[in-house]
């Protein structure tokens, strides 16, 4: 088994033990609940706002669920073995990331759409949404690792890492609105998938050289 | 170590006029020394003198201000040595059967759970969470993770923290077959760990 | 030059003249700037006298993204040659950077109340500018969140490239975005659409806000190499 | 020093040397950012659905923090000497709560001002929107300290403590939204008193109940 | 304790049949021992036997599965035990006075930082913040609680570990000390600590 299917397994079994994807989706579908709270009972407003709230939603999710992804392998001395494995961290990092997508990502993509129809989107967009929530959960969670690494060191990191993270989660945030309003539905979702893969490929290496810091 | 005979390659350690630094203040300056195979090198100080950075930077986490580090007659340092600090590296999650299984993996090496669990006493406890482990079965678990990396040179921050008399024992044991195989260990102790040691660096003044 | 001051004894002789020397700069290129900009240059004759306000705008916004990309190649010196003076460097220049954004946004809003009938607006630039500011934010965070200064730095310097991503993003958000703000009409290609008698106080205000960069964030990395030594002299002190 | 005023101290003086409240402000403020971005540049629908999500923000920015406030206790061992103190663990509880107040409520309330402005609120609403965010946010400190306590044994309880805690959220979120549209102030404000002093004063008897737990 | 006298009361320790479980597993069944002014009970047993498991239930963390834990002749078990566990209590952004102050606080006793600082040896680091503390210093720094706490029963877990042979030495005189005082000792150990024991106790099978 190599190194990278060993971490991605543990990973996915310590979230899965930890609740799996029970907590974050219930974030997910929670924050969108309070979306309907906080508007109050016009229907019509909630058509035309509600549906691009689904994306922040579910980028405050990813969000929550990130920030201990390091802090505990910093804490415990797991970092220290994963530097000390033949393998490059950065592959390491990249199945935790991936690990983090199977376990997290696609269950909240998946919410999405249950969330979407709860905020008056239009029920033919659901499927495009679901979709781009999936491709733009990628993207969360590669920017999301850096700062997951760079914040590892510190205590109630939670809302640094907010801060750090949140101006990039901004494009995907703008182009997956777009999906769920309706708007240029395929330039959104091939912009969401740029962003995706670039996030993905760029994430892991800026993660790692952090980590490396982390553990000195 | 048992069924697997000696290392084929036996690197030796190798440390060149080493300075090492925390914040301003230096606590290793100048030292070399050299592991050959077979060595067990004692490192000795007081609280605070420096064990723990200086075996640190043999493992690779921390930059040396100055001097080298190296394996001499090894290909990559990551498959030559492996370190157990202070730091157990558990996940209160996970059974000790799966830790077992994940550092297998993560080091690249086959499987030998039972092995490993027969050595350091721990069949009892294979299938508990590692969060209910006492505080020696935990350090235990970690000290496991030498018998399956298997690689010819340890870094072992006081090794015996926590363990009974039967674990320090099974620990001499360990230290002892790895030398025989022509493995080196450096560890940093507080009291003698039973082996004697072919070498003692003292840090610290 | 870089080389050469990148030993710290030799930065600290070089800034003790330079720094007063480009804070006179600065007074001299302000001094004429200001009066300039805001009395005697010309009113826009759609804008009339609001347009002044572009005269503390532009170069807010200008040197905003400068200094971050300042920052981004001082990290890169830092991170690469591990020079602790670059790391200094792009930590000291990030409240000044931080500063004019937020200098920028609010110039912008006050001066969009008039011309565009709204404090602010979320169209491309706007929102790219802020978004530079919460990255800004986000760098002092994390530099103030992480104790070790030498681990902290080079974790910045990390933020920093990264968040450099975000630059042509601001830049190009008009073209792409292309709402309510005015594309570039200074620096683009095929030359300046804008009128001279406005050009002239422009660019003199804009060397006014590098000079006093220039100045000020030497006086920054003065003071956190004062701060350094001082500490380093307390901790040998400490170990004797 | 009383073990009261010796343990609101020492969470002050820890959240203000781990950035104090520049990292809750500034996820508050991100997350409001995000709003507009994800509905877009039409004023007329941000105007309308805009204000009553500042409160929505600063939900999930005391919740983001509150989250690590007696896990890192329970992790080091200081829980443990939190119970050997003669003081009763509810005033300690209460002590922690209300530095966190300090810290991070209060900045966030003030902070509600430009982020109010920025979503398009009326100005003249904006000193009523400060003041039920500082009672709002006791309240959210007061229920969060409940849910820290609950989900203090949990790896990754960012989420599930979010999970536990967002139903208790949605009254001062719709009283707290009622403000920021200006619908019936005074009455939304006086609702408001009343949760910070229940939640204050309740919150803290069952968090420790819950700690005590916690630590077996 | 050095200034400050003999305890007013002194309280004794009775444990009446006490039975612990952890799980499904028993570790102590109908325990029954009384530790008197200036008693030091050793508590013995292998890793996992259940050393721990007993302090923290004589700490008042766990309920006892049946029995009881009293302390005679004391007005409140708070005001009456101190406990220094396997884990520290740091907090790494707080400097080691910090601790200090905050724990006389926490105790609602007098700050008595220079004492503690001198008595562990600690006084170089007293402005260090707590995370760059080594192992050994670390340990010390939670052992000075014993020195501001100043409650008459302590209750040590693996006191000793990652100290140094001098940090072991300040200990041993810290325990005779409190005996003297008419304090009551009880620490869980590997390896005798110094002081001999008046009592042993030995937990597990
Ligand atoms: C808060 C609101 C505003 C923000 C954040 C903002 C931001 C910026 C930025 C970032 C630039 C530099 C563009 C570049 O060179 O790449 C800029 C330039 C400029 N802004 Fe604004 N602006 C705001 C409001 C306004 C308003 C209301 C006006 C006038 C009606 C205005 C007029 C200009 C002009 C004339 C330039 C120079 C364009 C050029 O030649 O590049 N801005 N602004
Ligand atoms: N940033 C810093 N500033 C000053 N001193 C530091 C800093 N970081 C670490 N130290 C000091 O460096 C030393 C680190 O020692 P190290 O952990 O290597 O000791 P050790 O020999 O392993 O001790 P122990 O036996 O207690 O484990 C400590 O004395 C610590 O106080
Ligand atoms: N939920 C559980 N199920 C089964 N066994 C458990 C459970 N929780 C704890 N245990 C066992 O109870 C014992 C706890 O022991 P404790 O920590 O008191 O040991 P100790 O004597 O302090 O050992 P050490 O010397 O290693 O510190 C361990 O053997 C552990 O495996
Ligand atoms: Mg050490
Ligand atoms: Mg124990």
């Amino acid at each position: 088994m190599s190194a990278f299917v060993a971490t991605f397994k543990r990973d996915v079994a310590l979230m899965w033990t930890g609740g799996g994807a029970l907590a974050p989706v219930g974030y997910f579908l929670g924050a969108t609940m309070l979306v309907p709270l906080a508007m109050g009972p016009d229907r019509a407003l909630l058509e035309a706002a509600g549906p691009p709230l689904v994306w922040i939603a579910a980028a405050l999710a990813v969000l929550a669920t990130l920030e201990r992804l390091f802090q505990a392998d910093l804490e415990d001395g797991s970092l220290e073995q994963m530097l000390l494995s033949p393998a490059p961290l950065e592959m390491l990092v990249l199945a935790k990331g991936l690990a983090m997508w199977c376990v997290v990502g696609l269950p909240i993509a998946l919410a999405g759409a249950p969330a979407a129809i709860a905020l008056q989107a239009p029920i033919e967009l659901v499927p495009a949404i679901v979709l781009s929530l999936a491709l733009g959960m990628a993207a969360f969670i590669g920017v999301g690792l850096v700062g997951a690494a760079l914040t590892a060191g510190v205590k109630r990191g939670g809302v640094l890492i907010a801060l750090i993270v949140l101006p990039f989660f901004a494009p995907p945030i703008i182009f997956g609105s777009a999906v769920a309003v309706g708007d240029a539905v395929a330039a959104a979702l091939s912009i969401l998938a740029g962003c995706a893969l670039g996030a993905t490929a760029l994430g892991p290496i800026a993660a790692a050289g952090a980590l490396r810091l982390q553990a000195e | 170590m048992s069924g697997s005979g000696p290392f084929q390659d036996k690197p030796s350690l190798r440390v060149e006029s080493l300075t090492l630094k925390r914040g301003e203040r230096i606590l290793v300056r100048d030292l070399s020394f050299v592991a050959a195979p077979g060595a067990f090198v004692e490192v000795r100080g007081g609280n605070g003198a420096g064990k723990t950075t200086l075996l640190r930077a043999l493992a690779g986490f921390l930059k040396p201000s100055a001097g080298r580090i190296v394996f001499d007659g090894a290909e990559e340092p990551s498959l030559t040595m492996h370190y157990v600090g202070h730091l157990n590296a558990l996940k209160g999650g996970a059974s000790v059967r799966a830790h077992l299984r994940y550092w297998a993996g993560l080091f690249g090496v086959a499987e030998r759970d039972d092995e490993a669990l027969s050595r350091l006493s721990l069949a009892a406890q294979a299938d508990l969470p590692a969060r209910v482990l006492s505080q020696g079965q935990a350090r235990r678990l970690a000290l496991s993770r030498l018998v399956i990396a298997k690689r010819p040179v340890w870094l072992l921050d006081e090794p015996a923290a926590a363990l009974d008399a039967q674990g320090r024992a099974v620990l001499a044991a360990l230290i002892e077959a790895h030398r025989a195989d022509g493995g080196v260990v450096v560890a940093a102790v507080h009291e003698a760990l039973g082996p004697a040691p072919s070498q003692t660096l003292t840090v610290g003044v | 030059m870089l080389t050469y001051l990148s030993n710290p004894q030799r930065f600290m002789a070089f800034s003790a003249w330079a720094a007063p020397l480009f804070f006179a700069a600065a007074v001299i290129a302000l001094g004429v700037g200001l009066p300039w900009s805001l009395v005697f240059s010309p009113a826009d004759y759609q804008q009339g006298e609001t347009v002044r306000i572009m005269y503390v705008h532009v170069p807010a916004a200008w040197w905003s993204m400068g200094v971050f990309a300042f920052m981004a190649a001082a990290s890169f010196v830092g991170l690469v040659w591990r020079h602790a003076l670059a790391d200094v460097a792009a930590r000291a220049a990030a409240p000044i950077g931080a500063t004019l954004a937020g200098l920028c946004l609010i110039t912008g809003s006050l001066w969009g109340a008039p011309t565009w009938g709204t404090w602010w607006e979320w169209d491309g630039r706007m929102t790219s500018m802020l978004v530079l500011f919460v990255t800004y934010l986000g760098y002092i965070a994390l530099w103030s969140a992480i104790e070790d200064e030498e681990k902290a730095a080079r974790l910045a310097a990390i933020l920093c490239l990264v968040g450099a991503i975000n630059l042509p993003i601001v830049h190009f958000s008009v073209e792409w975005w292309s709402t309510l703000h005015q594309p570039a009409s200074i620096v683009r290609s095929g030359g300046s659409a804008i009128h001279p008698s406005m050009l002239g106080p422009l660019l003199t205000m804009a060397a006014g806000y590098l000079f006093l960069f220039g100045a000020l964030v030497m006086m920054n990395m003065r003071a956190a190499i004062f701060r350094r030594r001082v500490e380093s002299a307390r901790a040998r002190g400490g170990e004797a």
